[in-house]
Formats: C-alpha cells, structure tokens, sequence
C-alpha cells in the first residue's frame, strides 16, 4: 500500500527550531501588513542571535522589533519605517546611526535583483537605476561594470540568498500549497530565492479548496506550514483584519523613548509583557484580548 | 480644466497644491498613486475625476478606474487591503520590477535633502554613513521609479534650509547629477530628470541650460524673499514671478466632495 | 462633463493595420495552442513581409504557416515543431537548411532573458545555461564575459524588444483587461517587452466581470482588444476547443509534400482557401463549417 | 518497489524502460512530466503511484499529485488544457525561469544527436550551420532545465550510429563536455551533468573517471555486440553486463491498469 501523501503542519515550536543563530532569514510582508509575527516573537523568545534579515521590500516595525530584541546584525531592505505611525523606525534608526548594524543597502529594485539573482542561482543580475547615486559607494558588494553587449555602465546586484524564508498568508492546506489573499506583495520572490519556506496562515484548508481555484496558489509548494489565527498581529492581515493601530503607537511610543531619551524601559516593558511572559501563539492572542482581536475586522 | 473654469477663491495650499499636481498628469497614463502623501494622491485623483477618465490608477498593487465610484473611500498606506475592491487587475511586488513602466508613467519623490540640481537622498544626513547624524527610511523604490518613468516630480511637505540644501550629504534618486543638460547623459542614464519640485511655498522647475533649480511660480501670499531667506542654496530667480494658479471651482468642489472627505487637505 | 471611458475593442482590419512590414511581433500562445490565429491570417493576407517574429517559447506551426506565406525574415524561438502532429516544422526546416531564415537561436531560459531584458530596459541580462554548448557560436549576439561579481563566465542574452506582441486569450474587457484561462503560457513576458500588446480574445466581457476576480487579470492593460470566436483554430484554446488535429494534419501534408518533394502545390491551396479566399475571420469559420467547429469541444 | 516484488515475465522493452525511470524518482522531489515522450511519463507516473506519493508533478504547467486518481486520463502535449482540472496551482511559463528549480529536480533530455560524453544536440546535424543536413526543432528548455536540476537522464527512442555518435555536430545541451570528471567544472558550471542514457536496446553510464559512456546493462533478449554494433563510438564494456531489471507484477499492474489504458506502451 502507497503511504498518504505527508502533512507538512508544524506546531510553532517545531518551526522555530528551523531557525538558528547566523543564519539568512527572509521575512514576507510590507510595510504594516502581513509578517509571520507568531514565528517572528519565537525568534525573540528564544533568544537567536547575529540573523541577517532580509526585507521585505519595503520592510517595517516587524523588522525594527527583532533589532529591538538584539537578533539582527545584519539587514537587507529598502526602507525602515511605519508609514504614517512613525517616518523611520526608531531602534533601526539609533542603530544605524551608531554603525551597529551591516546595512546591505538597496533599493526595490535592486532588492529583487538580488532575489532573483539567488532564485537563478546567478551570481549577480544588473540593474541600470541607481548610477549617479550613493549606491555603488554605500554598498561597495553593488559593483559598477559596462555591460558587455552595449558597453554602457550598469550596475551587479550580487545575489542574496536566505537560508529560511519565513512568510505570512491567509491560507494553505496541509501540503504546502500557500494562496494568499491579495496580491502576497513580494513574498513569491522570498519563496523562489531561499532554500526552504514556511508559511505562517491564517488557516489550514482542505486541499480540494485548493484544487477549486488553483489560480490562487501563490506559492506552489512549501517546505512547512504554521497555524496561527491573528498570527499577523498587531499587523494586518488582507481579507481578515485591518491593523492594530494602538497597539503600533504603544510600541512606537516605547521606540522612542530610546530614540529620543535613550530609555529602555518601556521596550523592555513591552518584550516581558508580549512577547516573554506569553510561551506560545495562543497565550500572546490571550494577552491581546479576545475583543481587541474580534475589533479589528477589515471594514 | 474641463468645465467651469471660474477660479476658487478659498483653498488651502495643500488644495493649490493638489491642484498643480492634477495638471501633470495626461490621459491614457498609468499612474502609480503613491498612498502615503496626501497632496499628490489627491491630486491624481482630481486629475482623474476631472480630465483624464482613462489613466490606469495604481492603487496599494492593484489597477484600477475610479471614474464611477461617487466618492473616495480613504486610503491611505501601500499596504492597505481595502481599495483591492476596486481592482480590475492586480501586480505583484516584484512584478514592478519586471518592467517598471507597467506600474506608471510617473512619480513623485521626496527627500530628506534636495539638492540644487534635484538630487534627493532618503539615506540619511550626515558626513560618515557609519556614524550618521539622522538616518532617514531608506530609498524604498525611488530611484528605480524615477529612473524609469517618462518624468517625475519632487515633493517636499516643508520648505526650509535643512532639506534644500547645496548638496545631499547622499544621493538616492539622481536627478540632474552635477548640473548641466545632459548632466544625466554624461552618467550614461536616461534623460528623464525631475521636472518640478513642489513645496509648500512655491513650484520650482529647473534652468534649461544648467539644470539649476529656479523659481517658476510663489504660492498665493508667499514673497520671493520668503522662498530664497527658507532655500539653502542660491535659488535662479527670474524677472517675473508669477502667483501658482489654484483651483478652479469645479475642481475645488470634486476634490472636496468626492477625493478628501476627511478634509486632510484642508488642515 | 467627464468623458466616458474609451473602449479599445477595434475590428481584426484596424487592429492589422497596426502592422507593418519589417516590424518586430511576438505571437503568443505555445505549441498547438493560443495562438492569435485571425491576426496571424491577416499578416498573410495583407501580404506583410520581412518580420522578425518572437516566440513563443515553445513556437509552433503558426510561425511555421508565416515562413510558408513568405512574411518572415528572422525568427526568435526555441522549438518549432507541433509535438506528435510533427517533430519539425516543415517550412521552417526547409528554410532553416537552405540558410533563408536568419535565426536568434536560443534555448527557453535564453529566450525570457532576452524579452525580460527589454521589459527591464536593460541592453542585457545574464544567464548561466549555456556554458559549454554551441549557443554562442552560432548566436554570435550572444557574448560570453566574467560576471562583476564573482568573476565566473556568463552568457549575456541580449534584449529583444519587440513594436507589438499580438496575443490570444479567452477574455478581456473593452478597457484591454484581460483574462486567460490556464496559465497564458509566456504571453505576460510578451506583454511586457513589447512597445503595444494587441490581445485577440474569444470574448469580450464586461468591466465589472473582470472586478468580480481581479487576481484572473492576467495583463492589465493591453492597447487593443480584437474580438475573434474561435479565433485560435486550428489551434487549441484552453476552456473553450481542442486543436483541429484533422485541420492540422492537412497543413502538416501540404508542408511535408514541399519538404519532402519540393512541391508547393498543396501549400499555395491551403494558403488559398483558408487564408487568401476568406477576407475576414468570418469566413474563415464559413470555410471551416460550423459542425467542424462544435465538434471541437474541450472534453 | 514496494509490497509485492516478484518481477513479471511479459512485458514489453517500453515498459522496461518506463520502470526503469520510475526507479530514478526519489519521493518528496519535485518533477517535471514531459509529455511529449510517454516512457519517461509513464515511468515516473508510475514512481509516484507506487512509491513516491509526496513527488509534485509538474504537468503542463501546473502542479499537481495524483495518488488519489484511480486512472490517468490521456495527456500527451506540454499545451493540453485537460489536466489542468487536476491542478493544484499554477507556473506561468516564463517564472520557470526565475527559478528553474520550482519546476523540477529531474529532467529528461532527448537528441537528434549524443555523443561519448553524453553532450546532446537539438538544434541540426551537418557540418555548417548556415547549411545543415538536417535542421532539428531546436532546444526547447532542455539546456536551461539540463542546467539546473541536481541530475538528468537522457533518452533516445532509437538505437543507432546516427544518433549515438563520436561528437555531435552542434551541443544543445552540455554533457560531459570534452570528458573527465572535471570536465563539467573545467566549463565553468554545475556539476550535475547526465547520470544515464536509455535506450531501447539498453541502458548506459558514465565512466568515474573518464566520463565516457559505459554500457551498463542490456535490455533481454539484447546481446552486448548488438550494442556495440548499433554505437557509433567506442563504448566502454564491462566485464559482466547484467540484464536490465524489469517491473514487478505490481509495478506492471499499475502501469497497464492506471497510467497507460490506451497501451502506447504495448505498442
């Protein structure tokens, strides 16, 4: 007899343990929206350390949260803020300032040059933007050279290449077949370029919901799948809930406090209460509260 | 300019401003509404509701046509989900990078510093990247927008010495690099260079020749001697400068009632 | 008052004249199937020489009926044959041996690289397959340099940009909106290479159709829509008819009595009664007969 | 080979070769059905049906699993719309190339020509280019695909001097290069050159060290001579040469009873 076809669901924890010290992780999402936040506080909690952490294109407070947390040493995005809750995020931006972090600097479309430059198994692909800038000086892995069919100057994106891509969507059923609601941003570029991908969800469906809209497969296939209801949270999340807002401004409040007064307190408040004293998904969603979760319905 | 063209009287200079913005675009163009500045979305929006029912909006990765729905529901962030309702079609992130001119014909940049030749940095200022003084948000998407796009603009919500300045510190969206027509020739770029710069004082445009930023036109109530005393480099200032035309009536009335509901712009 | 929104439906005669001779066109579609057949005829009957046609990757016997009507000069593809109906195309063998076709030869990684390149605006992009291979040879465009980066060889394709790509779909709105059924094959990497993109489709829905599941918009802006039932046959069309493998075995005769005997007897009747004789699309589905065409159901 | 082993006695050498296929199929890969050529399908149809139920199928684009179809319904082209019914997503053709590896581990790789070193030729055979003997269709993906999946097999379905020859005219697809283990790495790529070349009269290797073609087993009924009679190189002989292994009633069961119903491989 054929064994059935193996279910690729991790608890939160056994997802976690894919995740190492050093290691390149890609993180989907934009901005405010959709970051795997249940796998992201595991990071936390647990404590990993020296992660070169790419994006997304742009990337956002998720990013700024595991810098505050002391796990990043080495960033690749284009833009570090919170749209109108704070123009730069803020532990991103005390740490940059004090060179305490490797900074690959990009823009989107070098961003996913260099994706797709590690999807290709390519060790670089050119961009013609950013001549004339500050790129090729910042970034000195960016290299100027003429192209040779025309001779005119171009730029290499070297290629960067995570180990583990983490992502965030609404749905995927047990085999990995992942449909996002919306458009997923650039999280099909993370998928194609890292060598393994979990994908956080919303929910788990069966796979003959999938089979009835196989256009809406985003992400034909992933290496392990995370149940976590509100996993997006305090972020948004298409199709299911709009931001919290208030719980944005509670930790911007607390990035500025170091920022501008170099006061840890409130982020160390803000680390215990969500993200140490909570073990798992479920207790951080008790921590929140049932009805600020249910308040946050996306009309 | 369609319709009535009796002009308005009473606006408020991000409604002037909205204004200008609406007149650059053309129809049939597809244009990015980049969410997070209110005075260009809305100007696109105006442009659209007003004169160009055939501009493909680009809407927080969807495209879209506006031209029926009776009033704007707001959005404002590039991550919102809810405009996705009016979707006709969707791009995926990094498509834009597949050919940058599917999402828009033009754009709109601004800057923690710009520069007398339009050069604008989002990077940060200071004079060591390693021990900067403030470290901005990071370049996004600018520099691959702009170079891409037939023109693009620049935009700044304050006009002071601190953002227009001599030179950025750093440059992440080249504009005429140093100076001259064919300063972006010269980087071996292409020739589409910021066309305006926008602020909250007056519209700037740039000599033909030197590629110098100048003044075209002051905002209603603005002095040229306010515009050069709050501008860090030395500013082309012609013989007559005239006073930036604001809206016309029936354009203050649909960006009112049908674009800034909340009144964002009218704060 | 606003004007109402401009449809950009146009007849197969005005979509035609948008082609000229010596111009570059990409035909979409793939092998026997979703090829913009009622353009393809009209190229034929206005008699439109010296083309240099893209693709598709895989090409098929639609370019294979161009070279035999005398309307190109070069050619871009990777394959052309029609599966199990022929393992080469018979005219473009013919002329490929006599050296009376100038051919971009390339393999499908190479060939997307190229329309890739002109979608990014960029005079090339690199590719890694290749190495070793007779490719650049006998493609001397194709330049052999050390990638910046690293230092190791690549193979730089060069852009390919093609004035228009006429493509077929299943729908598309009267705003240039359209919806394929399946994949569409490469036709979105058409779409964006190509200056204008004419989409001929078997319906033309309305706008709020294709607002029902934005994420089915396949191009989201072509320049032109023409309308033409059946408009892929002989050739398959996903969701709509299988190929006419009666239809193309009749071509696939005509072609082999010339390849194999030299005579262009059976070619020049083809050409005359399904392509020359018939003005319009219509009459070609008159000359076809409309029991032929019902019969060519999907399952 | 699970469950029953016991091999079956009557089968035919296309049967042969698909099981022999299958046996290549690792469970968990991704892999590409080619549609065009119904051994290698049937055979790793077959791998996935009796072995392998975590393999995604790449079939015309899509992806799929099919350890829950009681039989395949016919599919022969990489253009037919039909199994798209069993999808359970989607690859636009040309995001094949954005990572070759989403599409399959494994590929199969046909020739007008091959040669001692297992390089492969689609494009024509003659001595000029600009005037070949006789023009082939071209590579399709095979150098891309050949390229990037961690191995791949190629598959003749005739056995003779035109087709296996000392050196091919053109190299569509890089073998061994010029031979040697390193013969691979001496071009600058991957080391994943082809593991085995399938006939219908047997199948063959490559030497470790050399890396030329070596036979390593002949299909029954097959004498070494008429191997080496029909190879128009010099093939390295072994000093035994087994019989190539054959399907067990089970395998042949599910080949005959749920992938291959219309019998091509009967044929």
């Amino acid at each position: 007899m054929l064994p059935e076809r193996k279910s690729l669901v991790l608890d939160e924890h056994a997802a976690a343990d894919w995740i190492r010290d050093g290691m390149t992780i890609a993180i989907g999402g934009f901005i405010n929206s959709s970051h795997p936040m249940a796998l992201v506080r595991q990071i936390i909690r647990r404590g990993i350390k020296n992660l070169t952490v790419v994006g997304a294109a742009s990337g956002g407070l998720d990013l700024d949260l595991l810098i505050a947390a002391g796990c990043v040493k080495r960033l690749v995005t284009t833009y570090m803020g919170g749209e109108h809750y704070c123009p730069v995020a803020p532990f991103f931006r005390i740490a940059a300032q004090r060179g305490e972090l490797d900074i690959f600097e990009c823009d989107e479309g070098m961003f996913y040059c260099a994706l797709r430059a590690a999807a290709q198994r390519l060790p670089s692909t050119p961009w013609k933007a950013g001549i004339g800038t500050s790129f090729p000086e910042i970034n000195p892995e960016i290299k100027q050279y003429n192209d040779p069919v025309s001779g005119e100057p171009m730029l290499a994106i070297p290629a960067i290449k995570p180990d583990l891509a983490i992502i965030y969507a609404a749905h995927s059923d047990a085999f990995g077949n992942v449909q996002h609601v919306g458009t997923g941003f650039g999280d099909r570029a993370m998928w194609r370029a890292a060598d393994k991908t979990i994908a956080q969800v919303e929910r788990v469906i069966p796979n003959e919901e999938v089979r009835k809209n196989p256009l809406a497969t985003s992400l034909v296939g992933v290496d392990a799948v995370v149940r976590a209801p509100y996993g997006s949270h305090p972020f948004a999340a298409p199709g299911y809930y709009i931001e919290d807002g208030e719980h944005i401004r509670e930790y911007v409040d607390a990035g500025n406090a170091y920022a501008k007064k170099g006061d840890r307190g409130p982020i160390e408040a803000y680390l215990e209460k969500y993200i140490l004293k909570p073990k798992t998904h479920e207790e951080y969603l008790e921590t929140i509260g049932i009805r600020r979760l249910v308040a946050l319905h996306e009309y | 300019m369609t319709g009535t063209t009796t002009l308005a009287k009473d606006f408020t200079i991000k409604e002037l401003l909205a204004t200008f913005v609406s007149r650059q675009v053309r129809d049939g163009e597809r244009v990015a509404v980049g969410a997070g500045l209110h005075v260009p979305r809305a100007g696109i929006l105006l442009a659209h509701l007003t004169r160009c029912p055939n501009v493909r909006l680009y809407v927080v990765m969807t495209f879209t046509n506006l031209t029926k729905e009776p009033r704007m529901e707001p959005f404002y962030t590039v991550y919102d989900y809810r405009p996705a309702k009016w979707a006709e079609g969707y791009i995926i992130h990094d498509d834009f990078q597949e050919d940058p001119r599917i999402v828009s014909d033009t754009f709109v940049v601004g800057g923690l510093q710009i520069d007398k030749f339009g050069n604008s940095n989002l990077i940060g200022v200071g004079k060591d990247y390693k021990h900067l003084d403030f470290r901005g948000p990071g370049a996004v998407g600018t520099l691959s927008m702009a170079h891409y796009v037939d023109r693009y603009y620049l935009f700044v919500q304050s006009h002071d010495k601190r953002i227009l300045v001599d030179k950025c510190d750093f440059i992440s969206t080249v504009g005429w690099g140093q100076g001259g027509s064919d300063g972006r020739k010269k980087l071996g770029i292409p020739g589409n260079g910021p066309v305006y710069c926008m602020t909250p004082l007056c519209i700037m445009d740039f000599d033909e020749t030197t590629k110098h930023m100048r003044l075209k036109s002051v905002h209603p109530g603005v002095t040229v001697q306010q515009v050069v005393d709050n501008t860090g480099f030395a500013l082309i200032i012609p013989k007559d400068v005239p006073v930036t035309e604001g809206p016309t009536e029936e354009e203050l009335r649909t960006l009112r009632e049908r674009i800034d509901i909340e009144g964002m712009l009218r704060k």
